[in-house]
C-alpha cells in the first residue's frame, strides 16, 4: 500500500505538470466565469461546454456530461479523454506530493494526495527526522480549506472586480512611486519562510523609509523573544518533552493550542509510553486557569484565576531558584499564591530531585517576566540542553501594531500593504483598526477571503486593492519547521481562484525579479542549500532539506533581563469582579479557519461544543453568578443556555454560558476566532466575537469583568457528549503507575459483569472463513499516548467522504463522525480528572449489528472486518440499536447533497438556483441540490476511493478499507504469477489507518493479528489490554491499552486509585453519585 | 317456457327444516340441498353429509409453507451466498423458526379458503335459485329445501306432496 | 341477484384464475429479463463521435489492447487513449481521412473527444483493472470480443451475479498471463480450461472473493 | 296430539335440552327472530347517512390526507424530519407500529380464540373487532415501511430474486417481523372475508340498487345458504380460528423479539413474548371497548351489543391488564436479582425512579422519562383494577372514559420500551435524550384519520355485526329451542 508513496523515479515537481493548466486559468472566459459564477450564483453554469472546461481545469479527469434526453435504455455518458497526456499521470493512481503547511513559527511538513490533479488528503511526512507523520487537526482540515467556495476570488479594487492585470499593474506602480518608503508600511502575518525574509531585505533596502510590522492576534513568539533576552542572542527554545522526566507547564497549552502542538505530543507521548512495567514514564504538572489538554493528561493539576498564576510560578522560582537579589520582589509577587504552597513545595522538589531531567514551559498567555523565570528555573534545573535545546532563531520583527494605528491615525502612513491576517476583525479594540486602516490612502490588502479586512464601504479609505491569496497548496514557497528544517512548498493544484501568493506581492512591490513564486522559493534555496537541480530535486521530493535543522546553540543565560522584566512586572491588581482569559480556539485558531466546516463541527477537546464558544464559567462561579441553570432541549445534545453579558473596560460582548468543570473560579474563558461579520456560508452565524473585548494592554488577561445575565435563555449550544461521567463503569480503565507495576495486567480484572455463558453455544462461522483471509485485521489504542487532541476525527473525515451536518443536527446528536473522543470527567466537578478515549468501530467478531440486519447490509470479510456495504443498506438503523458502544452513524439527510439550511425543506417545494430542486435531482442525481459553486468545489475534495453516501444509509469505521484493498491490489499487481500476496510489515506493504497515520502520539495501532511479529500483535500482547464492554462477547477487534497515571504521592492531591474505577469500587467507594458530582447543570437536567 | 330447474320448499323454523330434511334424506334423494340463513345445528347429520375435506387442504398448505420457508432460508443464507453475519451459523432452524411457522400458518389459511371454495364450487354468481324472488328469503329468516329435477327420484307430483307434507306452506319451482 | 350476473360469469374464476397464472408467468419473465442488465446493459451499442472500429486495429493490424488502453495493467481504470496516442500513428496513416476529422482537431485544439461510455459501473463498486488483468482474467470475460466488434457494444451484463459467477470458480476463467489480450484464446477445452485454472488458482494464490469489501467501500 | 311425532323426532337426532339450570341468559334480546336481526344491522348500512357519520368522515379523510401528505415530505426529505437521532435510533414509528399491531390483537383474539373457546358471545362484536384488527394493522404496516432510510428499497426484506443474487438475512427479527406481518394480515383479512360471504349474501338479497346487488353479490361468491356448503363453510372456519389462534400469539411474540433478541437492557428479556402477547390483547380490548361503547349507541344496537357483552370484556381487560403488571414487576425483580448493573440501572435510573419517591429514596437522580414510566403503570396497571367493581363494568361512560386510558397506557408502554431503553445504555458518552417533531406527532395522529376512514367506510358499508352469525346463537335458530320451531321446547 502507498499511502505513503514509494520514491518517486523521477522526482514530480508542480510547476511541470500544471503548467499547460497555468494559461487556461489565464484565460478571459476563465477569469470571467470566476467572477461572475462564483459570487452571484450559478444561472449560466449549467451550460455543459463551461462545466467541462471547468472540470478539466480542476482534475482532468472523467466526467458525467449529464442525463441526456434519449429514448435509451440509460442516459448517455460521455468520457473525455486527454487530448493529450499529461507525463507521468496514469488515471486513477493517485500521486503523492510533498509539501508544507506554514504555521506562525513554523511549518508542518506534509505528504498531499493527489487524486486526478486534485489534492484529496493531508498527511504529515513521516520521513522528517523531527517527526513521525503525526499532524494536527488544522493540517488535516486544510484540504477543504482549498476548495472552500467563498474565498477570495476577486482582483478588487473598492470592492469591484478589475482584474487580475489591473491588480498586479497597480502593485508594479506602487513600487515605482514609492521612492524612498516613508509612507509605505508592510503589515505582515508571522512566517518562517526563508524567502520571505529575502525578498522582505531586498524591499527594505530598496525602500529604507517603509515600516514593518508583524501581527497575529495569537502570538506564539513570545518563547523565542524571552529567550533572545535571556541570552541576548537570537534563539528560540526547542522542547525535548521525551527526555523529561518531570514537566510543569504554568498556563502552557502545549498539547494543545502552543506553537508545533503535535510535534509536542509526538514527544510527550513518547515520555509517556510503557510497554512493561519495568517503564518508567514521565509526570505532568500543570497549573492553569483553563481546562486545557494539557491539562486533561497532568497527574496534578492547579487551577488557579490568571492573576494567581505568575505568583504561583514566582513562588516556584524562590524554591528553586538560588538565592538572589530579585527573592525580594519575588516574594511580593508571590504572597498571593501562598494559599497553594502545599502544591508548589513537592511539585518544586521534584523538578529538583529531578534536575536534567524535568523541564518549566511557559504558556505564551503569560508576561515576558514569567518566560524569563521559567527560563530562570530550566537554568536552575539544568534542563539546557537536556530538555530544551535553544536554536538559532533570526531575530523578528517588532509587532507594534499600536505603532501603526497611531502612524495610521496621524497620517504617517499613506500606502498599506496587509499581506494574510485580518486585523480589522481582531486587532486589539483599543486601536479601533478598521477607522485605523480607512485612514491610508492606498490599501493593498491579500487575504485568504474577503472578510472584515477587505474593503468596507463603510469606512473611507481612498483606494483599497484586495487580492486573493492562494492557498499553500496552490503556492509555491518555503518554510522552516519547528526545529529548523528547511521544508518547500509546492502547489498540487494551480489557484482554484486565481490567487497569488504573499511572495509574488512581495517581489511586485519590491520591484523585484524574479517575481514568480516558483523562481523566488528556487532562489531562496541556491543560497541554502546549493545551485545543484539534483539539490533542489530530491528536496522537492523528500519534502525537506536533509541536515538544515538548526543546531543546538551553545548559550549563557544573563539574570539581568530577568530582574529588569521583573522590576517592569506589575504585582497583580486586586481589581473586582471577574477575571477573562482569551485563549487562542483549538479549531478557529484566531477566526482564520472560521469557515472551515470540519474545523466547525470538529468538537471542542474538552468542552465538545461545535460551531459555537461559549463563555466558560467554572461550576462554582456559575451557581455564584446564578446562571448555572441549564435546559436540555427536546433533542439530544442541544443545551439552552443562559445568554450573559460580560462587560471589561465599557467595552461588552454576550454570549452563551457553558460551565466548564475545572476552570479556575471567578474567571471566565473566552475563546477567539468566532462571531465573524464577514465570513463564508459556512462560518456565519457560529459563536461571538471575543476580540471585542481585548485592548492592547489585555490581551490575554483582564481582570473587573463584569457579568450579567440577560435572562436570555434560548440560546442554544451544539456539543457532541451531553453526559460527562463514566457512571462507574469500567470504560477508560486506568491505574496509577505504581498499581500497574505491582499488578500489569489490572485492567483485564476491572469487569462489571461476567458473561452469561463462557463460550458462545455454537462455534462462530468467522473461525473457518477467516481460514481464507490472509490477514486478520485488527487494532490497539493505547490510552496511555492517546492526549485527545483530534486529529484522528478531522483525518478520519478527510478520507472517508464524512460530511457536516450543521450545529443544528449536531444538537441532534447526528454529527457522522466515525471516530470520537469520548471524554469523561471523574470526581469534583469543580477539579475532575478527565480522560479522552477514541472511539471508533470495534470490529466484533461477533458482530451484533451484522445479526439484526435484515438485508445483509453489514457483514463480516475473510479478514475479520465488520464491513457496511452503503449500497446494500436500506436504513432500519437496527444496527446502530443494537451496537453497544454505538459507533454507527446515519444520515438523516442527505448532507452531501443538499445545503444545510435546506436539510428539511422538502425538494418537492423548494428551489435551489432558481430551479425546482426535485428537477435538478432528476437531471442529475449525483449533484443532487447543492448551489453548483458547493457542488463542484465539494466533490472535488471527496476521496475517489470511498463511496459517498447517500440519505436513508448507516456508515461507520471501515478500519480504512479502502487503504488495504488498495495495498492488497497492489501486492496482487506486484506478483502477478507468484503466490507472493499477503502484505507483511517486514516489506512495509500494510498499510495505515487514516487515524493513525494523523495521530503524532502514535496511540493507534493497526495491523495484522496473525502476523505474530506485527506490531499489532505485539501491542495486543501488553498486559494492559482489555476490551471494552467484554462481556457481551462481541469480542471485538479494536482493543484498547489501559491508561496509567504517575501521580507524585506527596502531593495534596494525591489519590490512590484514578477514579472511580470499577462498579463496585465506584459503589462502595468514596464517591458519590457521579452524576451530581459532574453535572454542573443540577439533577433534574440530564 | 324454461325447463325447470328444482322444487323449492319453505319452513319457517329450524325445526321444521330440520325434520323435512331428515325425512327427504330417508326417502332417498340425492340431488337437493337445505338452504338456511345461518348453519342449523344438527343438519349435517339429518340430511347425511359426511365431515368436510377442508381440513386436507389447510393441512397440506401447512405442510408446504412449513418446508418452502425452511429451505428457502437454508438456501438464501447456508447455500447460494453465504455470509459470515454476527458470529451466527449459516443455518440454525431456530433462526427460520419464526420466518417458517407464519408460512405454515399462512399457506395453512389460504388452503382452508381455498380448499371451501373449491369444495363448494365458489365463486359462482350465477345459479338459478338465484333468480327466484322468495329464495332471497334464505339469507333472511326463511329455510328452504330443493330438490333438483336432476334427481333420478324425483317425481313433479310425488316430490311436491313429500315436501308438502313436511309441513312447507309454499312450495314453487325453480326455473332453469 | 343472478339477474346482475349472466350465466358466463360462472366461468369467470376458471378463467381469471389461467389467465392470472399466464400473466404472472410472462410478468416474471419480463421482468427477469427486461429489467436486469442482461436486457438493460447488454447490446448497448451508441453512435461514437469517431468510429473507431476495434476490430480493424486489432485483428488486421495486430494492436495490442494495453498500445490504447495502457493504463489498465497500472490503474483502477482502463483508460480510453489520449487523442495523441491517435496521432502517433494517424499523423502518418490516413493523415487526411474525413473520419478521421474529429481527431485532427481534437490534436490541433486540446479539446477531447467527447466518446460515449459504454461500460459502467455504479459508483459504489471498485472494480480495480489491474488487479484482474494481471492475475489471469482476460479483457474478454467481462467486454466480449471486443477485437471482433466494429463498434463497441456491450457484450456482458456486468451485474453483481455476474461477477459472483466468477468470483465463486475462478479456475474456470483463469489463463496464462500472455494471453490475457488475446480475446481469441481459449483453452483446448473445458478439462484443460479447469484443469490449468485450478492450477493457477493454486500456484498463484488467487482467492476466490465473495464477502461484501471485496467490491464495496 | 299432534305432538307425539315429534318427539320421535327429538329423540332420532339424539339431542337433549339442557337441563334449566344450565340454561343461559340469551345473548341477544330473545323476542326477536332472525330476520329483525337482518333489519335491524343491515339498517345500519341501508339508512339514511347519519349527520355524525358525515362530520367524522369528513375529518378522519382529512388527518388521513395529513398522514400522507407527511409521508411525501418523509420520502422525499428524510427520515431526519422525525425526532430519531443517535442514539434513539427507533422513535413514534416503531411505538406506534407496536401499539396499532397490539390494538389489532383484540380482533383476531375474539374471533379465532374465543370462537375455539366456544364463546358465543363473541358474535356480535367479532366482525368489528376484526375489521378493527385489519384497519389496525394496516396503520401499523404503515410504520416499518416508511421507518426505513431507503423506502424505494423496501422490497429487498422480501425474498425477490435479482440480479445481484444476493438475499434477505433470516437472522434478523426484522425479516421475521416482514413474515409475521404480513401473514398476519392477510390471514386477518381472509378470516375476515370468509366470515363476510355470508353476510354479503345478506346484503345482496336486501340490496334494492343495482350497483348494491353488483357489488354486493361480485363479492358474497353466489353464496346461497347451501347447508352443503355451510358445512365446508363451518370447518374452514374452525380451521381458520385454529389457525389464527397461533398466530395472534406468535404475532406479538415476534414484534417482541425485535427487542429482546438485541442486547440491550431492557429490552434484552425472556419475558417479553408473553408480556407482549398479553399487552396486546389488553390494549385491542381497549380499543374495542372505545370504539364499541359509542357505536352500539349511536347505531342503536344495545340489544345485539349489551351491557353484559360490555362487562366480558372488562373482564378480559381486567385479566390482560393484570398480567402485565405482574409482567412489569417481574422485570424489576428480574433485575434487582440479576446484580447486572447495566439492568439494575436502566429500571431505576432510566424509568423508575421519580423526583419525589424513588429519587430520593434511592439516592439517584430522577430518571429522564419517569413521567412516561408512570402514566404508564397507573394507566395498565391501575386502571384495569377498577374493573372490579360491576358499577363501574355496567357504566358505559365509566368504561369509555378508562378504555381510552388503556390505550394511552400501551402506548406509553410501547414508548417505555423503545425509548428510555435506548437513550442511555452500555457507554455513557452515548447518551441522550429524545423527542418528537410535529411531523411525528402528526404522523401518528394522521394514523387515526386512515384508521377512522376506513372503519366508518365499514360501518356504512358492511354489516357491522356478525348476521348469520347472531342469528345463529339466537334461540329461534335452535331448532330443539321452541323459539326454533321445537314442538316441545327443552326449556320446561
Amino acid at each position: 500500500m502507498k499511502t505513503i508513496p514509494p520514491p518517486c523515479h523521477e522526482p514530480e515537481t508542480g510547476p511541470k505538470y500544471w503548467r499547460g493548466l497555468d494559461q487556461v486559468a489565464e484565460t478571459p472566459e476563465f477569469r470571467q466565469w470566476v467572477e461572475r459564477e462564483f459570487p452571484a450564483g450559478a444561472g449560466e453554469w449549467t451550460d455543459p461546454v463551461s462545466r467541462r472546461h471547468f472540470v478539466r481545469i480542476m482534475s482532468a479527469s472523467f466526467l458525467l456530461a449529464g442525463l441526456g434526453a434519449t429514448g435509451c435504455r440509460r442516459p448517455v455518458e460521455k468520457i473525455y479523454p486527454f487530448a493529450k497526456m499529461p507525463e507521468n499521470y496514469v488515471h486513477g493512481v493517485p500521486q503523492y506530493f510533498a509539501t508544507a503547511m506554514p504555521s506562525r513559527r513554523g511549518a508542518t511538513a506534509l505528504i498531499v494526495k493527489s487524486s486526478d490533479g486534485r489534492p484529496t488528503k493531508i498527511e504529515g511526512n513521516p520521513d522528517l527526522p523531527d517527526g513521525n507523520g503525526g499532524t494536527d487537526p488544522l493540517a488535516q482540515a486544510a484540504v477543504l480549506g482549498l476548495y472552500d467556495p467563498d474565498r477570495a476570488m476577486r482582483f478588487a479594487l473598492n470592492g469591484e472586480a478589475r482584474g487580475r492585470q489591473a491588480a498586479l499593474d497597480a502593485l508594479t506602480k506602487l513600487s515605482e512611486t514609492a521612492g524612498d518608503g516613508s509612507g509605505l508600511a508592510f503589515l505582515l502575518e508571522q512566517s518562517s519562510s526563508p524567502s520571505r525574509a529575502r525578498l522582505q531585505a531586498a524591499i527594505a533596502g530598496k525602500f529604507p523609509k517603509a515600516r514593518w510590522h508583524v501581527y497575529e492576534a495569537v502570538d506564539l513568539d513570545l518563547g523565542r523573544q524571552t529567550a533572545s533576552l535571556a541570552y541576548k542572542t537570537p534563539v528560540e527554545p526547542y522542547f525535548k518533552l521525551d527526555q523529561a522526566r518531570v514537566i510543569l507547564s504554568v498556563d502552557c497549552d502545549f498539547i494543545g493550542s502552543e506553537e508545533n502542538a503535535h510535534g509536542n505530543i509526538r514527544r510527550f507521548a513518547q515520555g509517556r509510553a510503557l510497554e512493561g512495567k519495568e517503564d518508567s514514564m514521565s509526570r505532568l504538572y500543570a497549573v492553569e486557569s483553563l481546562f486545557t489538554l494539557t491539562g486533561l493528561n497532568a497527574d496534578h493539576r492547579l487551577r488557579l484565576p490568571p492573576s494567581l498564576i505568575v505568583p504561583a510560578l514566582a513562588r516556584l522560582a524562590l524554591k528553586i531558584l538560588a538565592p538572589s537579589d530579585m527573592d525580594g520582589k519575588l516574594r511580593d509577587l508571590s504572597a498571593a499564591a501562598q494559599a497553594h504552597d502545599s502544591w508548589i513545595e513537592p511539585c518544586a522538589q521534584d523538578l529538583k530531585t529531578n534536575a536534567g531531567r524535568s523541564l518549566v514551559l511557559a504558556g505564551y498567555r503569560l508576561p515576558p517576566a514569567a518566560h524569563l523565570l521559567a527560563i530562570a528555573i530550566n537554568e536552575a534545573l539544568g534542563a539546557v540542553n537536556h530538555t530544551v535545546e535553544y536554536h538559532t532563531a533570526p531575530a523578528a520583527i517588532d509587532p507594534d501594531l499600536a505603532g501603526l494605528a497611531a502612524a495610521l491615525k496621524g497620517g504617517q502612513v499613506q500606502t498599506l500593504v496587509i499581506l494574510g491576517g485580518n486585523p480589522a476583525y481582531n486587532a486589539p479594540a483599543d486601536l479601533d483598526w478598521p477607522q485605523a486602516q480607512a485612514k491610508a490612502k492606498t490599501v493593498v490588502r491579500l487575504g485568504s477571503h474577503e472578510d472584515e479586512t477587505a474593503w468596507n464601504a463603510a469606512l473611507h479609505a481612498d483606494a483599497q486593492w484586495d487580492l486573493p491569496q492562494a492557498h499553500f497548496l496552490e503556492s509555491w514557497g518555503d518554510a522552516r519547521t519547528a526545529d529548523g528544517t528547511l521544508a518547500p512548498i509546492q502547489p498540487l493544484i494551480d489557484p482554484i481562484f486565481g490567487g497569488i501568493t504573499e511572495l509574488e506581492v512581495l517581489a511586485l512591490i519590491g520591484g523585484l525579479t524574479p517575481s514568480t513564486p516558483y523562481e523566488i522559493a528556487r532562489e531562496t534555496f541556491r543560497s541554502i542549500g546549493g545551485d545543484s537541480e539534483n539539490a533542489w530535486r530530491k528536496y522537492l521530493h523528500d519534502g525537506y532539506l536533509a541536515g538544515s535543522a538548526a543546531p543546538a546553540a551553545s548559550v549563557r543565560h544573563d539574570p539581568s533581563a530577568l530582574a529588569g522584566a521583573l522590576a517592569q512586572l506589575k504585582s497583580a491588581p486586586s481589581q473586582g469582579g471577574l477575571e477573562i482569559v482569551f485563549y487562542r480556539d483549538a479549531k478557529m485558531d484566531d477566526g482564520r479557519y472560521n469557515n472551515n466546516g470540519w474545523l466547525q463541527e470538529l468538537p471542542d477537546p474538552i468542552t465538545k461544543l461545535t460551531w459555537d464558544n461559549a463563555v466558560l464559567l467554572s461550576p462554582a462561579t456559575a451557581r455564584r453568578l446564578n446562571v448555572d441553570y441549564r435546559k436540555r432541549g427536546a433533542q439530544n445534545q442541544k443545551f439552552f443556555e443562559h445568554t450573559v453579558e460580560v462587560t471589561l473596560n465599557n467595552r461588552s460582548i454576550k454570549g452563551p454560558v457553558w460551565v466548564q468543570p475545572g476552570m479556575a473560579d471567578d474567571t471566565i474563558g473566552l475563546a477567539l476566532g468566532y462571531g465573524r461579520q464577514r465570513t463564508g456560508r459556512v462560518g456565519r452565524g457560529a459563536g461571538f466575537d471575543a476580540c471585542k473585548l481585548r485592548t492592547s494592554d489585555n490581551l490575554y488577561y483582564a481582570a473587573g469583568a463584569v457579568l450579567r445575565d440577560t435572562g436570555d435563555t434560548s440560546y442554544e449550544l451544539a456539543t457532541t457528549q451531553s453526559h460527562w461521567s463514566m457512571e462507574g463503569r469500567p470504560v477508560v480503565r486506568e491505574a496509577n503507575l505504581e498499581q500497574y507495576r505491582k499488578d500489569p495486567a489490572f485492567a483485564q480484572k476491572m469487569k462489571p459483569e461476567k458473561p452469561p455463558v463462557e463460550s458462545p453455544l455454537y462455534p462462530n462461522p468467522l473461525d473457518t472463513t477467516k481460514l481464507n483471509g490472509l490477514h486478520q485485521w485488527g487494532l490497539s489504542i493505547d490510552l496511555n499516548r492517546c492526549v485527545g487532541c483530534s486529529a484522528c476525527m478531522v483525518a478520519c473525515q478527510s478520507e472517508n467522504n464524512i460530511p457536516i451536518v450543521g450545529k443544528e443536527m449536531v444538537g441532534k446528536s447526528r454529527e457522522m463522525h466515525w471516530i470520537r473522543l469520548d471524554r469523561y470527567y471523574a470526581g469534583p466537578v469543580e477539579d475532575p480528572q478527565a480522560v479522552t478515549q477514541p472511539m471508533l468501530c470495534q470490529h466484533c467478531e461477533a458482530a451484533p449489528c451484522e445479526s439484526v440486519c435484515p438485508v445483509n447490509a453489514t457483514s463480516h470479510d475473510d479478514e475479520g472486518l465488520n464491513v457496511m456495504t452503503y449500497n446494500r443498506c436500506v436504513g432500519t438503523r437496527y444496527c446502530s440499536n443494537n451496537c453497544p458502544y454505538k459507533v454507527r452513524r446515519f444520515n438523516f439527510f442527505d448532507y452531501n447533497r443538499r445545503p444545510l439550511d435546506h436539510l428539511y425543506k422538502s425538494p418537492l417545494v423548494t428551489e435551489t438556483d432558481g430551479q425546482w430542486e426535485l428537477l435538478r435531482w432528476l437531471k442529475n442525481p449525483d449533484k443532487g441540490n447543492l448551489p453548483e459553486d458547493q457542488w463542484q468545489l465539494s466533490r472535488l475534495v471527496k476521496n475517489p476511493d470511498v463511496s459517498v453516501r447517500m440519505r436513508g444509509v448507516m456508515e461507520k469505521c471501515s478500519l480504512c478499507l479502502q487503504r488495504i484493498e488498495q495495498a492488497k491490489i497492489a501486492a496482487k499487481v506486484k506478483a502477478r504469477d507468484s503466490g507472493h500476496i499477503r502484505l507483511s510489515e517486514k516489506e512495509n506493504t500494510v498499510p495505515k489507518t487514516a487515524c493513525q497515520q494523523a495521530c503524532p502520539a502514535e496511540a493507534i495501532v493497526f495491523g495484522d493479528t496473525s502476523d505474530a511479529g506485527s506490531a499489532v500483535s505485539k501491542a495486543k500482547k501488553q498486559e494492559r489490554t482489555y476490551t471494552v464492554l467484554e462481556f457481551l462477547l462481541t469480542k471485538p477487534r479494536c482493543t484498547y491499552l489501559a491508561r496509567v497515571r504517575n501521580p507524585n504521592p506527596l502531593m495534596p492531591d494525591y489519590r490512590e486509585h484514578p477514579m472511580p474505577r470499577t462498579t463496585e469500587e465506584f459503589n462502595s467507594g468514596p464517591f458519590s453519585s457521579p452524576e451530581s458530582e459532574t453535572e454542573p447543570s443540577g439533577k433534574g437536567a440530564l | 317456457m324454461p325447463a325447470s330447474y328444482a322444487i323449492l320448499a319453505e319452513y319457517e323454523t329450524p325445526a321444521a327444516v330440520l325434520h323435512a330434511a331428515g325425512k327427504v334424506r330417508d326417502a332417498g334423494y340425492r340431488h337437493w340441498d337445505v338452504f338456511t340463513p345461518f348453519p342449523v345445528h344438527g343438519m349435517d347429520g339429518a340430511m347425511g353429509i359426511r365431515n368436510s375435506k377442508v381440513g386436507w387442504f389447510s393441512f397440506i398448505g401447512g405442510c408446504t409453507g412449513y418446508t418452502t420457508g425452511m429451505l428457502m432460508i437454508w438456501f438464501m443464507n447456508a447455500y447460494d451466498y453465504r455470509i459470515v453475519i454476527g458470529g451466527k451459523p449459516m443455518f440454525s432452524p431456530f433462526a427460520a423458526f419464526p420466518p417458517s411457522y407464519e408460512l405454515t400458518i399462512l399457506f395453512g389459511a389460504f388452503g382452508a379458503l381455498l380448499g371451501m371454495l373449491f369444495l363448494n364450487r365458489l365463486p359462482r354468481l350465477h345459479h338459478p335459485l338465484l333468480k327466484n324472488r322468495r329464495f332471497a328469503m334464505a339469507t333472511h329468516d326463511r329455510f328452504f329445501v330443493v330438490i333438483e329435477t336432476s334427481d333420478p327420484q324425483y317425481s313433479e307430483i310425488e316430490t311436491r306432496q313429500l315436501l308438502e307434507s313436511l309441513g312447507s306452506r309454499h312450495i314453487e319451482m325453480v326455473e332453469e | 341477484m343472478s339477474d346482475i350476473f349472466p350465466k358466463w360469469t360462472n366461468r369467470l374464476p376458471r378463467n381469471i384464475i389461467i389467465g392470472a397464472l399466464l400473466a404472472g408467468t410472462a410478468v416474471t419473465g419480463a421482468v427477469s429479463y427486461y429489467f436486469t442488465p442482461k436486457y438493460t446493459r447488454v447490446g448497448y451499442e451508441p453512435i461514437q463521435p469517431v468510429a473507431f472500429p476495434h476490430s480493424a486495429h486489432v485483428n488486421q493490424l495486430g494492436l495490442d489492447c494495453r498500445y490504447c488502453h495502457n493504463g489498465v495493467e497500472k490503474s483502477w481504470y482502463s483508460n480510453i487513449p489520449a487523442t495523441s496516442v491517435c496521432m502517433n500513428c494517424h499523423n502518418q496513416v490516413l493523415k487526411d481521412d474525413p473520419r478521421l476529422a474529429l481527431v485532427r482537431e481534437s490534436a490541433a485544439s486540446g479539446e477531447p473527444i467527447p466518446w460515449v461510455q459504454i461500460h459502467k459501473l455504479p459508483d459504489y463498486v471498485y472494480f480495480n483493472h489491474s488487479v484482474h488483468v494481471n492475475r489471469g482474467v482476460s479483457c474478454v470475460e467481462c467486454h466480449g470480443q471486443i477485437n471482433r466488434m466494429d463498434e463497441v457494444y456491450h457484450a456482458k451484463p456486468l451485474s453483481m451475479s455476474f461477477c459472483l459467477d466468477c468470483h465463486r470458480d475462478p479456475a474456470a476463467r483463469l489463463r496464462p498471463l500472455d494471453k490475457i489480450t488475446d480475446l481469441d484464446w481459449k483453452a483446448a477445452d473445458g478439462d484443460a480450461q479447469l484443469a490449468q485454472g485450478k492450477a493457477y488458482v493454486h500456484d498463484w494464490n488467487v482467492q476466490s472473493l465473495q464477502t461484501c469489501s471485496t467490491c464495496h467501500r | 296430539m299432534a305432538a307425539q311425532p315429534v318427539l320421535d323426532e327429538r329423540s332420532l337426532i339424539k339431542v337433549q335440552a339442557p337441563p334449566a339450570s344450565l340454561e343461559r341468559e340469551p345473548l341477544v334480546g330473545s323476542q326477536h327472530g332472525p330476520g329483525w336481526l337482518s333489519d335491524r344491522i343491515a339498517g345500519v348500512i341501508e339508512g339514511e347517512t347519519p349527520g355524525w357519520w358525515k362530520i367524522s368522515f369528513a375529518i378522519s379523510v382529512t388527518m388521513m390526507t395529513v398522514c400522507f401528505a407527511l409521508i411525501l415530505y418523509l420520502m422525499s426529505t428524510g427520515v431526519g424530519i422525525w425526532g430519531l437521532q443517535h442514539p434513539v435510533m427507533w422513535g413514534y414509528a416503531i411505538i406506534n407500529f407496536v401499539w396499532w399491531i397490539g390494538i389489532g390483537h383484540a380482533g383476531t383474539l375474539i374471533s379465532a380464540i374465543l370462537f375455539l373457546l366456544r364463546q358465543r358471545w363473541r358474535t356480535s362484536i367479532n366482525r368489528a373487532a376484526e375489521a378493527m384488527t385489519i384497519f389496525a394493522v394496516m396503520c401499523a404496516g404503515i410504520f416499518p415501511l416508511i421507518h426505513i432510510g431507503r423506502i424505494w428499497y423496501g422490497w429487498w426484506l422480501f425474498p425477490v430474486p435479482n440480479s445481484n443474487g444476493i438475499w434477505p438475512q433470516f437472522r434478523s427479527p426484522l425479516m421475521w417481523d416482514v413474515f409475521a406481518v404480513s401473514t398476519y394480515f392477510t390471514v386477518s383479512v381472509l378470516f375476515w372475508y370468509m366470515g363476510l360471504i355470508p353476510d354479503l349474501a345478506v346484503m345482496r338479497d336486501r340490496a334494492k340498487t343495482k350497483i348494491r346487488k353488483f357489488s354486493y353479490g361480485l363479492f358474497a361468491l353466489g353464496w346461497t345458504g347451501s347447508n352443503r356448503h355451510w358445512s365446508n363453510y363451518e370447518k374452514a372456519y374452525l380451521i381458520l380460528a385454529g389457525l389464527s389462534t397461533p398466530l395472534v400469539l406468535s404475532v406479538h411474540s415476534i414484534v417482541s423479539l425485535d427487542f429482546s433478541v438485541s442486547q440491550l437492557p431492557g429490552w434484552h428479556t425472556t419475558i417479553f413474548p408473553p408480556y407482549f402477547v398479553a399487552g396486546a390483547v389488553y390494549s385491542g380490548f381497549g380499543m374495542v371497548l372505545t370504539l364499541l361503547v359509542p357505536l352500539r349507541r349511536m347505531l342503536k344496537l344495545e340489544e345485539i351489543i349489551t351491557v353484559r357483552h360490555v362487562e366480558l370484556m372488562c373482564k378480559v381487560t381486567l385479566a390482560t391488564g393484570s398480567i402485565v403488571g405482574y409482567a412489569y414487576g417481574m422485570e424489576f425483580f428480574i433485575a434487582w436479582y440479576s446484580g447486572n448493573p447495566y439492568e439494575r440501572f436502566l429500571f431505576l435510573q432510566n424509568r423508575a425512579a421519580d423526583p419525589f419517591i424513588l429519587g430520593p429514596l434511592f439516592h439517584v437522580p430522577p430518571a429522564p422519562y419517569w413521567w412516561a414510566f408512570w402514566t404508564m403503570v397507573t394507566c395498565n396497571v391501575v386502571v384495569p383494577q377498577f374493573f372490579w367493581f360491576k358499577k363501574v363494568r355496567t357504566s358505559m361512560l365509566a368504561v369509555f372514559f378508562l378504555s381510552i386510558l388503556v390505550n394511552v397506557g400501551m402506548w406509553f408502554e410501547r414508548f417505555v420500551i423503545v425509548i428510555t431503553s435506548l437513550h442511555r445504555e452500555f457507554l455513557p458518552s452515548n447518551w441522550g435524550y429524545y423527542g418528537p417533531t410535529w411531523v411525528d406527532i402528526l404522523q401518528f395522529l394522521g394514523t387515526f384519520g386512515l384508521f377512522f376512514t376506513f372503519f366508518l367506510l365499514f360501518l356504512r358499508y358492511i354489516p357491522l355485526i356478525a348476521i348469520a352469525e347472531v342469528k345463529g346463537v339466537t334461540p329461534q335458530a335452535d331448532p330443539h329451542h321452541p323459539l326454533g320451531g321445537a314442538k316441545v321446547g327443552g326449556k320446561h
